[in-house]
């Protein structure tokens, strides 16, 4: 690119703008004191130490990955072909997909919890599957989207046919065409659903509670002994992710290898 | 959870303290909501309950409100045996038969305002609004509401429409300023007031926020303020009971009536009110319930001075109190946030 | 019963009849062509076939069973779409083995195959090549490959060999063709280019505006057309009418009829027969089209298309004059309307 | 079309089941409960005329839809850019600034309230910065007020909008863009005429998806301003799970309102989209 | 300097030499063809010169300016895509009118330009028509119609009639020369249709693996043919070793060189002059191509192909014996390796 276009521009003042919050997350999590400087005191890891010391930290991690890995998949699993069979084969339902992505929202979390617990409590289901579930239609908006967008791109319906004529049955089809083709898109979503999933809160507090400490249950606990730590937990957990969505980034691509349409 | 289904008509008052430890200790567990480690320093009763009875313990922390949707949504299912809620919620609970009632031993200890008369809530400490300065951003801490008024710095209260803590800040800004519990206009008043003049504060007086030096003078219950201080810097904060009034509330447990140890339930009750209860709660700087227990020096060491509270009050006409705390919201959006923006 | 067999097919997209009350019957191994103007129908009529479109009436029988419903899979069909439709995520030798491998073929099996129809379509040394970085000949090679590598019973070719030059388009022709008739399928090739209908088909479907209005072998379609439509999109006919006949034979005996056709080539420029009819012109116009040079003369204001072989001497020019001789019988009455 | 049948159900009947039993089933309770006496829990209308008779309840809603429009219109215009610059990067850079992008999308609620705060607070970082440099935007700028809170709706609509609008441009083929090019258009031509028409309808989901979204938000707003500002969410959220008297009814009722907003701006979208790509049978 | 002129153009994808050193040179207003077998780099070297790839060396000049560096937009060129790259948000008059809208032109001009061209490419009742709702050739009938309105200066043609029957792409041929003379564009036409190149060219450039391997006007081109390659790709020659010239006409005194071509058409039934040479032959073959028929013979153990007329009477059959005369200047000795 040889002129700075409005892209170029946007793209610059939209990377700044999300990185500084995260520096200042950085920062605080390392000062010792910043409340009426423009910069911290000083600066210490002791926020971090003492952080790392306490092992309720990684347990909390390990429950939030595991919880939101597991969902995403089962999200994945679940909306993606429907997604894909809806588009390409009924779009007269995707009025109906599109109410539903939209009263993802309507339902506040408390509300849905409440909402939940009264149908499903006595039913003998944990109520970690209830989350899970409700997760599930948490992430409606998501995958839907991403996945519409990227058949959008693509000539799905074409593709369908000559694989179909070449003898495959539709799900083969889909799986061996379709899929890597939409794959980055996918992923794209996939991540993004992860990451919601990692920050929430509300629900998995009301429905399963402290005999189920995610990540989020001890950022909460933390807040109220201290901004820093609070801090450290953040960082810690941005870098963590970063390592892990980078690492199913990377398996991933291998493992639908190709290259890249340009 | 195996454990045998809790009968909700269980008759507590039938059962004696050894009856109690004993089931409680074959139950070998209690779950709370609303009673974080944290929090009033719970997290050494908890402590201590699993050292001598054998309990295990864990705690959700949620608001009041959260507590009785939860109790009345799960039923049966019930996965909380204790909460901990503010004292609004008492009355509440046991109106929607959410509770199961049990007097503890120290049941005559507890002044009548702060206990149900069938044992269905009762308060294991109070809280009274304090003043907490940092004293990096104002000089002369205030000490009284005329300090308040006079000084120039802003001050936070928290979310009115929401949090109890701000509601009562309103009501003792009403208690000094003539006005009480059927009369909050001269509370809401005196916000207003600091509201023309760019003094209220819309941050939540919350523990980072003090820490990020957010917040110059909040008004919150005083062992949130006396925790805050010492977490934070001892030094860096000024506590202070207000000199002309304030009010006393305080926080109830309620025995959830569908608990699956409610045993465990009953002797955690009894243990928050017995005097090491109420030493733990003292070393979480909240002041304990019964006058006469007796604490330990190093938890009264974390309390403010008797002497500061002797204008502090209860809420007279709880009922009263409850139709006004209805209409605040609307009054302080209103009257008192239009000035804001 | 033919072995592929439609009756009153109908179509309509928008309110637009694409194919109206279509019949059509194909024996088995035979190799039919579908000739017709741009827009005439031909890719709707080929998708309807291998159950991508469903008719809006109609019925159509496969080895005289009705498979309008029956779903394009089970139909062992295979198809060259006119616009490809290759799998942009895989290689040149994955697409073609790709419809293999659905069938289940054993692996080694897959890969010899694969191999065997990468050298005939000439694609050797493309075989790790995604669909974007091939020529647009290229792909349409791949195209055609992952079709016949399946052996498919009805073969269904939308324009396969549109964009190949003439060298590897006739060698493909060829290898079709024998293919075609080594495993005896069944096949429906659309094309543009009438020499190669003429040059591989057992028999030619003319179509205009949804519907068949001719059809025969290639010989009997070109040496008869049936009406001025057919006479005029098959070859270069002149089609003359009764009035302009006679302005420019006066002597011929022409049957009665409005139109007549004269094919270009029938033209000679000696006497054959005893009936032949001498004929004088100017030449307006001289094309060469390779091995044929065209002229276009007025032969009595009236304007004649006449074709030689391209022989080396060189050609008339523009103004000179020509003799030529008509033998009567390739004075063709068409009946039909313009269809 | 009898045939597409199969594979349809195999999709979607696990797909509707989930909304059935994790999304229709709650809301039901909640147009249940909407209709729900206080307390004896009998037939009432009387919390929706109770919102209608109260300008407070409006106001909500009118604040909501405001501050969710315009976060959600910066939030798609600037992403619509910059995932255009995405797009052009060499393809290893593309996965990574996206992951980049990505864990910014874990920030949200109380952290990144905090964050701002740390930044744009009393004693944030800018805010005292600029004090030194003799600014004082303190008058014209406060964190606590509509337009603080704009910026952090903006802060989690941005990451959304990349992550979901990224797979949208393999649609454009580039051999349109050399086309429309070589016809003398330039790249904002074409993006006009072309680019964005045919990315229009990805790009109007994506953004019913961050309206719907920032309609929602509870945690962050709540974090930043409390109840201060009058949103939606925050009032049911202050119905419904304060320390003070829960009216889960009204509250409910008021979260029946908020999803028929957002049905409501459903319509208007693809009405919208309808207009300009006529071609969309 | 001639008006469009390529240097040392080479171009490399993965490693692989598309374009190798190439050289052109197009004077203005000429329409010039480049023919070339499938996969050669016909599309690539289009595609550099209206500056949408790079080229990896070589310089470009048209109208005497260095234009290698200069942006696509800014050379006034016109371009029909291979793959038509029709705009899909757009309808048929839409895309047409989209060059014209760019360029300023008043509204009313705009409306009548693309109404004409709508009717020239015929396409008259498709105006709103979206690109989907169109048959394989009457999308591309939209992208010619696209780039011809806007009359750029050069004009890049890229298979722009492949996908449409004789018909309609002889008229189009026609069209688009008149065109093209009239607003002296100067224009390059890759096409496979070698009949097309030499019914519509000034000059042909023959292309083989990235290289022009000669140029010269259609018909020098069509009768002396320098290699093999060209003998071969151009028409049907018969490409015959000096052994083998021996062998089917032992009289004739030939040239010394290895490789000899003789066109199929040249073969006659009758002597036409003193010096033609008399050879004999079994019919292996016949195949009816239309206006031709093509014999293949064995003459002395030798394959021949043998183009006459398609004429009224029934073409002689497979087995039969054929007698034909050749003039010697018909066999043209070759003097490159197949390049
Ligand atoms: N989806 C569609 N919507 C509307 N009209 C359509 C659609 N598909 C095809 N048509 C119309 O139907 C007619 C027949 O199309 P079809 O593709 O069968 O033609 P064809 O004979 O294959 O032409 P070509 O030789 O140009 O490929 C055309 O006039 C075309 O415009
Ligand atoms: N992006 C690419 N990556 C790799 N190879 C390419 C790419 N584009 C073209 N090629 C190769 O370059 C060669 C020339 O391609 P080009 O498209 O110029 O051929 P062409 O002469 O137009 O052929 P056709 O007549 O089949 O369209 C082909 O062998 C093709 O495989
Ligand atoms: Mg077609
Ligand atoms: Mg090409």
């Amino acid at each position: 690119m040889k002129r700075i276009g409005l892209p170029s521009l946007s793209f610059a003042l939209v990377m700044l703008y999300l990185f500084l919050p995260v520096a200042a997350t950085v920062l605080y999590s390392l000062a010792t004191e910043w409340n009426s400087t423009v910069l911290p005191e000083g600066l210490t890891g002791k926020w971090f130490a003492e952080l790392y010391g306490d092992p309720r930290f990684l347990q909390a991690f390990g429950r939030s990955f595991l919880l939101s890995s597991l969902t995403t998949v089962a999200a994945v699993v679940i909306i993606v072909p429907a997604v894909f069979s809806i588009v390409v084969y009924a779009p007269r339902l995707e009025r109906l997909v599109q109410l539903f992505v939209m009263l993802t929202y309507a339902v506040p979390g408390v509300i849905m919890a409440v909402g939940l617990i009264r149908t499903y409590s006595g039913s003998g289901i944990p109520m970690i599957f209830i989350t899970a579930g409700a997760y599930l239609v948490g992430l409606l908006p998501y995958l839907y989207q991403g996945t519409r967008n990227s058949l959008l791109a693509l000539q799905a319906r074409s593709l369908m046919e000559a694989a179909e004529l070449l003898g495959a049955s539709r799900w083969q089809a889909f799986v061996r065409i379709i899929v890597p083709n939409i794959m980055s898109g996918i992923l794209v979503s996939a991540l993004l659903s992860f990451s919601i999933l990692f920050g929430e809160f509300v629900l998995i507090n009301i429905l399963v509670g402290g005999r189920f400490e995610t990540l989020q249950l001890y950022l909460y606990a933390k807040l109220s002994t201290s901004g820093h730590i609070a801090s450290a937990i953040t960082v810690t957990y941005f870098a963590l992710m970063a390592v892990i969505t980078g690492l199913i980034v990377k398996f991933t691509r291998r493992s639908f290898a190709r290259k890249e349409v340009s | 959870a195996t454990e045998t289904k809790s009968d909700a008509t269980l008759d507590t008052s039938q059962l004696t303290l050894e009856q109690i430890v004993e089931k409680a200790k074959q139950e070998g567990e209690v779950n709370s909501v609303g009673m974080p480690d944290t929090w009033a320093n719970w997290g050494e009763t908890w402590g201590n309950l699993q050292k001598e009875y054998g309990l295990k313990h864990t705690d959700t922390d949620m608001s009041s409100a959260e507590e009785l949707a939860k109790f009345e949504a799960e039923k049966e299912d019930a996965t909380a045996d204790i909460g901990d809620v503010g004292i609004a919620f008492g009355p509440l609970a046991k109106q929607k038969g959410l509770t199961l009632p049990y007097k503890t031993s120290y049941w005559n200890d507890i002044p009548d305002w702060a206990k149900d008369d069938e044992g269905h809530w009762v308060l294991g400490y109070t809280g009274t609004l304090a003043f907490l300065t940092d004293k990096t951003k104002v000089q002369n801490p205030p000490k009284s509401w005329a300090d308040l008024k006079s000084g120039s710095y802003k001050i936070a209260i928290g979310d009115v429409m929401k949090a109890n803590q701000a509601q009562f800040a309103v009501l003792a800004a009403a208690y000094a300023h003539g006005g009480d519990e059927k009369n909050i206009q001269p509370g809401v008043d005196f916000f207003a007031d600091l509201a023309k003049n760019k003094r209220l504060s819309t941050s939540d007086p919350s523990l980072a926020n003090l820490e990020k030096g957010e917040i110059e003078v909040a008004i919150v219950w005083d062992f949130n303020a006396l925790g805050y201080r010492d977490k934070i810097d001892k030094n860096r904060f000024d506590v202070i009971i207000p000199e002309e009034a304030s009010v006393s509330s305080g926080y109830a447990t309620l025995i959830n009536k569908y608990a699956k140890h409610p045993h465990a339930a009953m002797l955690a009750r009894e243990y928050i009110l017995s005097d090491a209860g109420q030493s733990n709660l003292a070393r979480g700087y909240a002041r304990p319930i019964r006058a006469n227990a007796k604490l330990d020096e190093s938890a009264k060491a974390k309390l403010l001075p008797e002497e500061m509270y002797k204008n502090a009050r209860p809420v007279g006409d709880l009922n009263a109190w409850e139709e006004t705390a209805k209409k605040l919201p609307q009054l302080w959006q209103e009257q008192v946030l239009i000035h804001v923006r | 019963m033919s072995y592929v067999q439609i009756e009153h097919l109908s179509k309509t997209f928008h309110g637009q009849n694409v194919l109206k009350q279509l019949e059509l019957a194909i024996e088995k191994g035979e190799l039919v062509t579908l000739l017709g103007p741009s827009g005439c129908g031909k890719s709707t009529l080929l998708r309807i076939l291998s159950g991508l479109t469903a008719p809006d009436t109609g019925t159509i029988y496969i080895d005289g069973k009705d498979v309008t419903d029956v779903s394009p899979k089970n139909r062992e069909i295979g198809m060259v779409f006119q616009s490809y439709a290759l799998f942009p995520n895989l290689t040149v030798s994955q697409n073609i083995a790709f419809g293999l491998e659905m069938n289940k073929i054993p692996k080694a099996d897959i890969r010899q195959r694969v191999q065997e129809m990468i050298e005939l379509v000439g694609l050797t040394g493309k075989e790790q090549n995604y669909p974007r970085e091939l020529s647009g000949g290229q792909q349409q090679r791949v195209a055609l490959a992952r079709s016949l590598v399946t052996r498919p019973k009805v073969l269904l070719l939308d324009e396969p060999l549109s964009a190949l030059d003439a060298q590897i388009r006739k060698n493909l022709q060829k290898q079709l063709r024998t293919i075609q008739r080594e495993l005896n399928m069944t096949t429906v090739l659309v094309t543009h280019d009438q020499e190669e209908a003429m040059a591989v088909s057992d028999r030619i479907y003319i179509m205009n505006g949804g519907r068949i209005v001719q059809h025969g072998s290639p010989h009997e379609i070109y040496t008869q057309p049936r009406s001025e439509f057919v006479a005029r999109f098959i070859g270069n006919y002149n089609v003359l009418t009764a009035e302009q006949l006679n302005r420019i034979a006066p002597d011929l005996a022409a049957p009665a009829a409005e139109r007549f056709a004269i094919r270009p080539e029938t033209f000679r420029e000696q006497r054959m027969a005893a009936e032949d009819i001498r004929l004088t012109g100017n030449i307006a116009h001289v094309t060469m089209l390779g091995n044929v040079t065209r002229y276009e003369l007025n032969i009595g204001e009236v304007p004649v298309l006449v074709d030689s072989l391209h022989l080396s001497y060189e050609p008339e020019q523009a103004g000179a004059t020509k003799t030529l001789y008509l033998c009567p019988k390739d004075v063709i009455p068409l009946y039909d309307t313009i269809a | 079309m009898k045939r597409f049948v199969s594979m349809l159900l195999v999709t979607t009947i696990p797909f509707f089941a989930m909304i059935a039993l994790f999304l229709l089933v709650p809301l039901l309770s909640m147009i249940g409960g909407s209709f729900q006496a206080e307390g004896d829990g009998g037939f009432t209308f009387s919390h929706y005329r109770e919102i209608f008779a109260n300008p407070y309840y409006l106001q909500a809603f009118e604040n909501s839809v405001l501050i969710s429009l315009l976060s959600s219109l910066i939030g798609i215009v600037a992403a619509v850019f910059a995932t255009y610059a995405i797009t052009r990067f060499p393809q290893s850079l593309q996965q990574r600034v996206l992951v980049i992008t990505n864990l910014t999308s874990n920030f949200a609620g109380i952290p990144l309230a905090f964050a701002f705060i740390v930044l744009l607070g009393n004693s944030g970082l800018f805010v005292l910065l600029a004090k030194q440099l003799g600014i004082d935007f303190g008058q014209s700028f406060t964190l606590y007020s509509w337009s603080g809170l704009t910026l952090v709706y903006i802060y989690f609509q941005l990451p959304l909008a990349v992550m979901l609008l990224y797979p949208l441009y393999h649609a454009i083929q580039k051999q349109w863009m050399e086309a429309a090019e070589l016809l003398g258009a330039s790249p904002w031509n074409f993006w006009l005429r072309i680019g964005f028409p045919v990315l229009l309808p990805g790009i109007v989901g994506t953004f019913s998806i961050l309206f719907a979204n920032a309609m929602g938000a509870y945690a962050s707003a709540y974090a930043l301003t409390g109840s201060n500002y009058n949103l939606v969410p925050i009032r049911i959220g202050a119905l419904v799970s304060g320390d003070i008297f829960a009216r889960p009814e009204l509250g409910s009722a008021l979260a029946v309102l908020l999803g028929l907003t957002l049905a409501a701006a459903l319509l208007v979208n693809e009405w919208l989209t309808r207009k300009i790509r006529r071609d969309l049978s």
